[in-house]
């Protein structure tokens, strides 16, 4: 798959970086033909990554980077988040919808990110980091067709 | 995200304006908690008409205020949500425990 | 100079990621207090120093990288923006105005930059690249500067 | 950009819509070429009050296309800037090289 255009994005695990970061992918991701619809459900998926790294990576520490990556290609995007905090001990559980380590979540992060991106696939290990990978394609023809019953 | 707050009787109105994410998710949840806080109030109508985007992190704290009034029988209400923003409270299954109306009046009224 | 929040960014040298730094850099920079005139003289900055990377630096080839360092300190915002072009043989004549060594080009890129900016520095050598380091304060004095939701 | 392009007996009226930067440069050269070369034009009016952007890369291809009409008595006149773009093209010197005016029929009137 012929890469397009990329970017390599690290900044400092500070909450207001969250609008920034879906802002900047969202801009980038324009250069592909997708919808605005497509464009809200990419910031929404970043948003949800990044939040984790803060949130769940650094555990609120200002003081981590966070790494989003992303390559446009001529099939959609992928974007990749990276931190080197925490990690995940159970990938498995923390995927499960209503699942989170914090009472005060909800666990639907990960929901989010596989509700709205065609693909999803999450690295991590304790102590060592995290890296969440989407891949959204251009023209969801293949879904659009099932969700109408196709013909 | 601003903030403009108002009470009713015995419900808080909340008209939030912007993006509800992390970044704003611990002013949102203060002022929340604040306000229930310092005024006697039973409901919960929160005006979404202004808000264009809203996270996990948002929700959150929207479902956090209704386990709170739900304990005294209190009820939150969402009015005027911009489709994506329906969309993701779809998916979320916040609307399992609190209504969606179209005008702050109807919320208030159902929500009575 | 606290540092408030810091990004850097890379990107491949393709004309259209000329609006992508600027819209990016401007989301960036709006965590600080500055105006909308400035954001947009901060947008003229950003497109000219990665136009320049583009085409003087690279020659035009889209397989260079574009790096874009801002640092949001608490008096104003700090970019850098750098290749590993060509370079520049002569940085002072460069810098005068109505100077290009393209004749279809004004020479307006850098008085652009020195105009909109409160500091400009460039660093150059020939056939290593090129670094553009550009300052703007915050000029609404009493204003807090740092970002919003930063604790 | 999105561009728009009229010709009136002698003149070229071109509005864009957008940014203007490096990254439409070559598409607004190439086009603003292709027509000066396709139809005897002898002035040509950009109305620009739909640009929210201009660049250096777009104000040369701006003075390129003057040095052009230039050469044969023609003239470039502006129309419409928004106060961001007047004090690029301020700054830039081009205008005096063209002149500024508030309508595209004012723009025709002076250059006729
Ligand atoms: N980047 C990360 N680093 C460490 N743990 C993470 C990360 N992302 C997710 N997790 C873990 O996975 C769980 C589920 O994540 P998610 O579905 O986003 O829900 P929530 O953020 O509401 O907890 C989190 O509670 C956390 O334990
Ligand atoms: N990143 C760069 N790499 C190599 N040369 C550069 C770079 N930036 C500027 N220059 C040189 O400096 C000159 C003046 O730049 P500038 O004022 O931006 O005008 P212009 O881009 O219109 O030529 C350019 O013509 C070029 O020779």
């Amino acid at each position: 798959m012929k890469v397009v255009n990329q970017l390599k994005m690290e900044f400092l695990s500070l909450p207001a970086n969250v609008a920034f970061a879906r802002v900047a992918v969202a801009a980038f991701a324009s250069q592909l033909d997708f919808t605005l619809n497509d464009l809200e459900e990419i910031k929404v998926a970043v948003s949800e990554a990044v939040a984790n790294a803060i949130i769940h990576g650094y555990e609120n520490s200002p003081t981590g980077i966070v790494k989003v990556h992303v390559s446009l290609l001529e099939t959609g995007i992928e974007i990749r988040v990276e931190d080197n905090g925490r990690g995940i001990a159970d990938i498995k559980k923390a995927l499960e919808p209503a699942y989170s380590t914090d009472p005060e979540r909800m666990g639907l992060g990960f929901v989010f990110m596989q509700s709205f991106m065609d693909r999803l696939h999450v690295d991590s290990s304790p102590a060592r980091g995290t890296r969440v990978t989407m891949f959204k394609n251009i023209n969801n023809r293949g879904a659009a067709a099932a969700s109408q019953g196709g013909h | 995200m601003e903030l403009d707050l108002e009470i009713r009787q015995d419900t808080l109105i909340v008209r939030p304006q912007g993006e509800l994410d992390l970044g704003v998710a611990d002013l949102l949840r203060h002022t929340l908690e604040d306000y229930l806080n310092r005024y006697n109030v039973r409901h919960l109508v929160l005006n979404l008409s202004r808000v264009t985007f809203i996270d996990s992190s948002c929700l959150g704290v929207i479902l956090g205020r209704y386990k709170r009034l739900a304990r005294e029988g209190g009820k939150v209400s969402l009015v005027g949500l911009q489709p994506h923003v329906h969309r993701i409270c779809e998916l979320s299954g916040l609307f399992q425990v609190m209504g969606e109306y179209s005008t702050e009046e109807e919320a208030i009224a159902r929500a009575g």
